[in-house]
């Protein structure tokens, strides 16, 4: 219940956090909304020397409109991200996984940035974000870059950020034409956490196929991933009860599924199968 | 728990034995492990800083090679205890030849206890095979270095991504 | 003339804890008090070779560290209660010395000047352990193999065979047999107030106050100065609010008596905050029976037998009542029914585990779970429906006082009343016709129904290890006030209010006047506490007996002020009056006494601010017919006119022995559908008729009812403590531990009959359990009838949607 | 190395000097002596120590106090004005929401946080918008009557 001491820092600057990452690169660590960190650091499972609070930096807080994308900085709350009017008509995936995250009050506090960033293997925001095939940017004192999602996972806990590097903002492309998206998850009874969570982005050509689809899971595996078989078999097809059953049916494919007390490895998979092709109705479903 | 899987190393059977047995490679392998003293035969005592991302921990211990069977068969046994609490794991591991490769089998017990079990239940799974992936993706790179080179550095995020980039062609065979 | 009771009067506990003015343990602020922090074993089962507390002690703020070795000479054995012929009782310590024997054993206790420091010396103490062995899996324990407690040479710390009839010519006379393995899986109470203790010595007055989060103030108060060696009279438990008990408070755990001994030792106050884990730890477990049932039946589904084979997993050390749970399951198996021949055979096995002990029901769930069930299985086994094999072995209302093969007398009972009630109010036949229509459209739709008896008003003192009754005192103040004392000290049942309810209507005065005052050794007689649903009928009958003393003393001296003799003299609405008879007419007086009598009684005397300072005013009684009881208070007080020999004051102690248990029953029922594709189980409809004597507030009744099936739909569908292979707990917190929340939960439709009992004069039987007893067995009962056409019978608790999934899968397939 | 902080709390500013690790549900009942905010869980579930800050019901078991300098922070003791019970408080009083009391400031927080975001909320919203508190004593039905209680005396002040 009680952290070991640290030493704290609120910047007023990203550039200010960036520089005292730089110097301290293994021991520091960014405080975002706190919420996968505190509580570790209560049980003394992280430790860190010194505690870069990214609370004070102004303008990591957003959700814009920018050459059609859309760009959340990672600041945002998941509340915010929930609430969002723009969101719910443009993406409305996104406030629907941010309304699945834990509850009201982690909600108000916790953000998608740190969410990511901790990349818990049954976190929401990873297959949301593996779906959407966001793109995250990085930035440390020596710059900035762009990392797809496809790439930023990289395993339990771990991302493709560097020690030195902050997650800055999630962008994101705004999908258009008959686009229909759902997040289903079935909840962990104790915790809230996933223990599967499929997301749906597919749009329909004039055609009535489904001219692209993003189906990222989470929960299943050490991490997050893309369940490119079933995007496969969806693209090009037209998503009936028959396709999206078939289609759903690899969503666990090739997948190393982790197993715990409450659902077994051949579980998770069999579940990441049936809200797949869940998602993937609701998602049809919704296009009008 | 039990963990088990299977590794493909790109290096012939004599030098993973080799690297497998030689306790400055094993340093190098295992996961944060930032000393291996020997004690005895076989037998090491260790200091493992390790975890996966912001969770991590010190832990005191040792590492002993038993069962030896030149270049097929060894078992290893891991102990550590620290502030999140201890580890232990013991693993049998089989080395096949294949293609002028090896094929490293290991099928394991893992057991932690303290804040780490009674806290980390869903993720142990996990994070033994991202630990095992890691370790046997360095053993491959340190089997690779001819004699004499020096040897390769496994920073943890390039351990990991390579780690990792491997789990993703196995997952994402594009047909 | 009830006011109050019967009525759903709100709660005069609640301003205080809804505006956050409470005070719980951790909330009591006394200047210059040290915080404990423990070390806790990380080992189920080792040797402690070694403790270093050099490092520790060097840390900022750190003033004593203790260990096992320091205190095992000083402070005596943690207790267990409960005497079971030839029953192996470990030495329990209060910290461990050689060795320790579960996760979370306490090994040291390291003093600072703040929690912080505290908890980060802890962290410096060094440990050296050996490991041993765990025995875990509690029928392993009892064959053989690692032994705890090697003095016992086997982890049997028990066995126990009871019941009536000839079993095994019951079971031979059936036509058919049933054999089932069931489990009640290891539970935590999580209470949501962890455990709690601040204590504080005066070394001048020599007298140590113990703050804690307990059920039994007073039994705590004995047994810690037993621990510690202090004079009982020299010591004082109080417990303040209390977020929660389940039982698990109902007990004497090492961090209380410790705590009263480090504040004595260092003579400062000193806390200790139990934090979740610790909680899920070291905090006492419930259930943990694996057991096989036989029953034997006719073809018409006459129950012929039960016989009930069970090893309780203890775990490592006894705690208060640790051994006596399986007792208690023994004593229900006989359920609402009339089975002529009963056999318990408990073995009780040590493991590397907490203790178990009371969990909300403590014995009785399991044993209504494993007869609830049975009797599903010979419904099943028969093809008849559940509803008619219960009716056809209940016994008929008139058969009551009803004896059992368990050894009891059924105080009261109409089971058919209450199933017939509750399946009414659930549509059974309609539902029935719904499942099959839902069957046909290949959905999964099981009923389950659950007709449960439980024991309550715990209970006849020599059925119980530390007495059975329940005290009150009654007293009126001078200035009309009333003050309740009551030793069943409770923890969020609501006695202040239902306890005032009781008092203002007996005594005729608006229940603002009543103050009901427990949970403090110091001002309140011995008492035994709040647990077994005994309360009320125990702790409210004391109450009411109370108070008629305390009338028929009033009654006197009122009629000493009204010129009368008692038996001339009614009491109602708070008011003594002379009878109207001729002779009490002739005794009052001359024919003017009815002209001097005014109707309207006056106002209660308030001194407060009125005539002299401090000066009392003196009740006008002269020849009048009618005086207040509040009237009647303050004379008695005032002392200045009472009737010979009659004591000043006006107050009256009642200890209240019962002579039986009550037996409150009732019906439960629930629907539900499972996914096919995912297992998971969803609630239709909650249906309960619950039946608990007579009630004094329904919105309490409704509150305990609802709270237990949400205990229970946790058991049937959600927790389970679970420790792996070597021990370790591996739910140790709530991201693990699945306590229910609200979207987990149907909405309850709850009903009531009412038959009450004549173990008291109250007619009151029980409540605080019924929930959690009733309920557990009808959800299995649903789920079991809705994969029924899978060819399932039985299936463990918790039920998760994994299990459920394989079922259907392996059967699909 | 302290730090510090400056907090409003039900409406007085308060000036402190506090280590960074401070959680600020022990700044709140350790430096300030508001003890109506709970403690029950250590992993951030239970909600018993649900406060407002910035209008936003947050677990203050999860959050630090240097993280809440310059906030506004609403705590149990804070809710009811002048005297008055919100209507929350009046609700879980009327229904009776609460046994042992220990979840309820978190619960009538969080409740309240609900009801301002949704004057009229459904039962199962209301069992949604609590999904942030456990309570191991009512079985919550009390609870989501107590709110709805309050929901329609929100709704009928002007």
């Amino acid at each position: 219940m009680i952290p070991a001491q640290f030493d704290y820092a609120a910047p007023a600057t990203l550039d200010e956090a960036l520089s005292l990452l730089a110097e301290r690169p293994d021991d520091a660590k960014i405080l975002a909304g706190g919420h996968s960190l505190i509580p570790a650091m209560k049980l003394r499972l992280a430790q860190p020397a010194l505690l870069i609070d990214i609370g004070r930096v102004k303008d990591l807080s957003y959700i814009r409109e920018e050459g059609g994308q859309i760009r959340i900085g990672a600041m945002t709350t998941h509340y915010q991200l929930e609430s969002s009017e723009r969101l719910r008509e443009i993406c409305p995936l996104l406030p629907e996984c941010a309304a699945s995250i834990g509850d009201v009050q982690v909600r108000n506090k916790g953000t998608i940035g740190g969410s990511l960033a901790h990349a818990d293997p049954a976190a929401d925001w990873p297959a949301a974000i593996i779906s959407l095939r966001a793109e995250l940017v990085a930035v440390s004192s020596r710059g900035e870059r762009v990392i797809a999602a496809d790439d930023f996972f990289v395993d339990m806990l771990t991302t493709a950020l560097r020690p030195d590097e902050v997650l800055r903002e999630i962008r994101i492309n705004a999908p258009g034409g008959r686009t229909g998206q759902a997040y289903m998850k079935v909840h962990h009874p104790a915790s809230g956490f996933a223990v599967v969570g499929v997301a749906v982005s597919l749009t329909l050509g004039a055609d009535g196929k489904c001219s692209a689809a993003g189906v990222g899971i989470t929960g299943v595996a050490t991490k997050a991933y893309r369940a490119a078989q079933v995007e496969g078999a969806l693209v090009g097809s037209t998503p009936d009860e028959q396709t999206t059953a078939s289609a759903a049916s690899h969503a666990a494919d090739g997948v190393d599924a982790n197993g715990d007390i409450y659902a077994s490895a051949d579980y998770r998979r069999h579940l990441a199968v049936v809200y797949a092709r869940r998602a993937i109705a609701e998602a049809v479903a919704k296009i009008k | 728990m039990k963990i088990e899987g299977t590794h493909e190393l790109r290096a012939p059977r004599e030098r993973v034995w080799q690297a497998l047995v030689d306790p400055s490679v094993l340093q190098r392998c295992i996961p944060g492990c930032e000393r291996l003293e020997r004690t005895g035969e076989d037998s090491y005592a260790a200091t493992l800083r390790t975890g996966v991302g912001a969770i991590k921990g010190v832990f005191q211990g040792s590492v002993r090679l038993e069962d030896m069977s030149v270049p097929t068969h060894y078992r290893i046994v891991v102990d550590g205890k620290g502030q999140p609490g201890f580890l232990k794991g013991a693993g049998d591991l089989d080395l096949e030849e294949r293609d002028g490769g090896t094929v490293v089998r290991y099928a394991g017990d893992v057991q932690v206890g303290g804040t780490l079990a009674s806290v980390g239940q869903r993720m142990i799974q996990g994070a033994a095979k991202m630990m095992a992936a890691q370790f046997f993706t360095a053993l491959e790179a340190e089997a690779q270095v001819e004699q004499g080179d020096p040897p390769p550095r496994h920073g943890f995020f390039r351990t990991a991504l390579r780690a990792i980039s491997g789990l993703l062609r196995q997952i994402f065979k594009r047909h | 003339m009830a006011r109050y009771v019967g009525q759903r009067v709100k709660r005069t506990e609640d301003p205080r804890l809804i505006k956050g003015l409470a005070h719980y343990v951790d909330d009591i602020r006394l200047p210059d008090t040290l915080h404990v922090a423990f070390v806790r074993s990380i080992y189920a089962h080792a040797r402690i070779n070694g403790v270093d507390a050099g490092e520790a002690l060097k840390a900022p703020g750190v003033v004593a560290i203790f260990t096992g070795k320091d205190v095992s000479e000083k402070i005596g054995p943690v207790p267990c209660a409960s005497a079971l012929p030839e029953l192996k009782v470990p030495d329990h310590r209060v910290l461990a010395t050689d060795k320790v024997y579960f996760v979370g054993h306490p090994i040291a206790a390291v003093v600072a000047a703040d929690a912080y420091a505290a908890r980060d010396a802890a962290e410096l103490l060094m440990i050296d352990y050996e490991e041993l062995p765990a025995v875990v899996n509690a029928e392993e324990a009892a064959q053989g193999g690692a032994v705890i407690h090697e003095q016992f040479g086997s982890n049997v710390a028990y066995k126990l065979t009871a019941g009536e009839g000839d079993i095994v010519a019951a079971l031979a006379s059936a036509d058919r047999r049933i054999k089932q393995r069931i489990i009640n899986q290891r539970l935590a109470p999580v209470a949501m107030e962890p455990r709690g203790v601040l204590a504080r010595y005066l070394p001048g007055e020599q007298e140590l106050t113990v703050w804690s989060s307990t059920q039994i103030p007073h039994l705590l108060r004995t047994q810690l100065a037993l621990m510690i060696g202090i004079p009982e009279n020299k010591l004082r438990v109080i417990t303040p609010e209390v977020g929660g008990g389940f039982g698990s408070k109902l007990n004497v755990y090492a961090e209380e008596a410790l705590l009263g001994w480090i504040s004595m030792q260092l003579g400062r106050p000193a806390k200790w905050i139990e934090t979740r884990r610790e909680n899920m730890q070291a905090t006492i477990h419930g259930r943990g029976q694996v057991g096989e049932i036989e029953i034997g039946c006719k073809a018409d589904g006459t129950v012929t037998g039960l016989r009930y084979n069970v090893v309780a997993d203890l775990g490592a050390y006894h705690q208060l009542l640790t051994p006596a749970i399986p007792t208690l399951t023994g004593l229900m198996l006989s359920g609402a029914y009339k089975i002529p021949a009963i056999q318990i055979n408990v073995t009780g096995v040590f493991t590397n585990k907490m203790a178990t002990d009371a969990y909300r029901g403590a014995g009785r769930p399991e044993a209504t779970y494993v007869v609830e069930r049975a009797i599903d299985l010979v419904a099943a086994e028969l093809g008849l429906d559940p509803v008619a094999v219960r009716r056809r072995n209940f016994p008929a209302p008139e058969e009551f006082p009803f004896k059992t093969a368990t050894g009891l007398f059924y105080d009261s009972g109409n089971y058919e009343g209450a199933l017939a009630k509750a399946l009414e109010n659930a549509g059974y036949e309609r539902l029935r016709e719904e499942q099959r229509a839902a069957r046909e459209q290949g959905r999964i739709v099981g009923i389950g129904v659950s007709t449960y008896v439980e024991i309550c008003a715990l209970g006849p003192s020599q059925a119980m290890p530390a007495g059975g009754w329940e005290s009150a005192t009654v007293r009126i103040e001078p200035t009309g006030t009333v003050t309740v004392l009551t030793g069943a000290s409770p923890h969020g049942q609501g006695q202040e209010t239902s306890f005032a309810q009781l008092a203002a209507d007996e005594l005729g005065v608006d229940m603002g006047d009543v103050t009901v005052v427990h949970g403090d050794t110091a001002i309140v007689q011995y008492g035994i506490g709040t647990f077994g649903s005994r309360a009320t009928a125990v702790g409210g009958t004391a109450v009411f007996v109370a108070i008629e003393k305390l009338k028929e003393k009033a009654s006197k001296i009122a009629a000493h002020m009204l010129g009368t003799d008692a038996v001339n003299v009614v009491f109602a609405e708070g008011v003594f009056s002379i009878k109207e008879t001729k002779k009490a007419a002739a005794a009052a007086g001359d024919g003017k006494a009815a002209d001097a009598d005014s109707d309207e009684v006056p106002e209660p005397v308030v001194p407060v601010g009125e005539g002299p300072a401090g000066a009392l005013p003196e009740p006008e009684t002269e020849g009048r017919k009618k005086v207040s009881i509040q009237e009647v208070a303050l004379a008695a007080h005032l002392a200045r006119e009472l009737p010979p020999d009659t004591e000043p004051g006006l107050s009256a102690t009642y200890f209240f022995e019962p002579k039986n248990f009550t037996f409150p029953f009732g019906t439960h029922i629930a629907v539900v559908e499972i996914d096919r594709e995912t297992g998971e189980v969803k609630f239709q409809r909650y249906v309960a008729v619950d039946d608990c004597g007579r009630v004094i507030n329904p919105m309490l009744v409704d509150g305990q009812v609802q709270g237990g099936i949400v205990q229970s739909i946790g058991q049937a569908l959600y927790e389970e403590v679970v420790y792996d292979e070597q021990g370790q707990l591996i739910t140790g917190t709530l991201m693990d531990y699945a306590v229910p929340r609200a979207k987990m939960i149907p909405w309850f439709e709850l009903d009531r009959t009412e038959t009450p009992t004549d173990v008291n004069p109250l007619g009151v039987k029980g409540v605080g359990e019924a929930g959690t007893i009733g309920a557990t067995p009808a959800i299995v009962n649903a789920v079991v009838d809705a994969l029924s056409p899978f060819g399932v019978r039985h299936i463990d608790m918790p039920i998760r949607p994994e299990a459920v999934w394989r079922i259907i899968n392996s059967s699909d397939e | 190395m302290k730090k510090a902080v400056q907090i409003n709390v039900n409406g007085t500013t308060r000036e402190t000097e506090v280590e960074p690790r401070l959680l600020l549900v022990h700044y709140l009942r350790d430096v300030l002596g508001l003890t109506g905010t709970h403690v029950g869980c250590e992993t951030s579930l239970c909600g018993a120590c649900t406060v407002t800050v910035d209008g936003q019901a947050v677990k203050s078991c999860t959050m630090f106090a240097v993280q809440a300098d310059g906030s506004n922070i609403t705590t149990i003791e804070g809710l009811a004005h002048d005297g008055e019970l919100h209507p929350v408080q009046e609700g879980f009083w009327e229904r009776h929401g609460l046994q042992c009391g220990y979840c309820t400031p978190g619960m009538i927080m969080a409740a309240a946080q609900l009801l301002e975001r949704n004057h009229a909320p459904t039962r199962e919203e209301i069992r949604h918008g609590l999904e942030g508190n456990l309570c191991r004593c009512t079985g919550y039905q009390h609870i989501v009557e107590a709110v709805e209680y309050a929901s329609k005396a929100v709704n009928r002040e002007p």
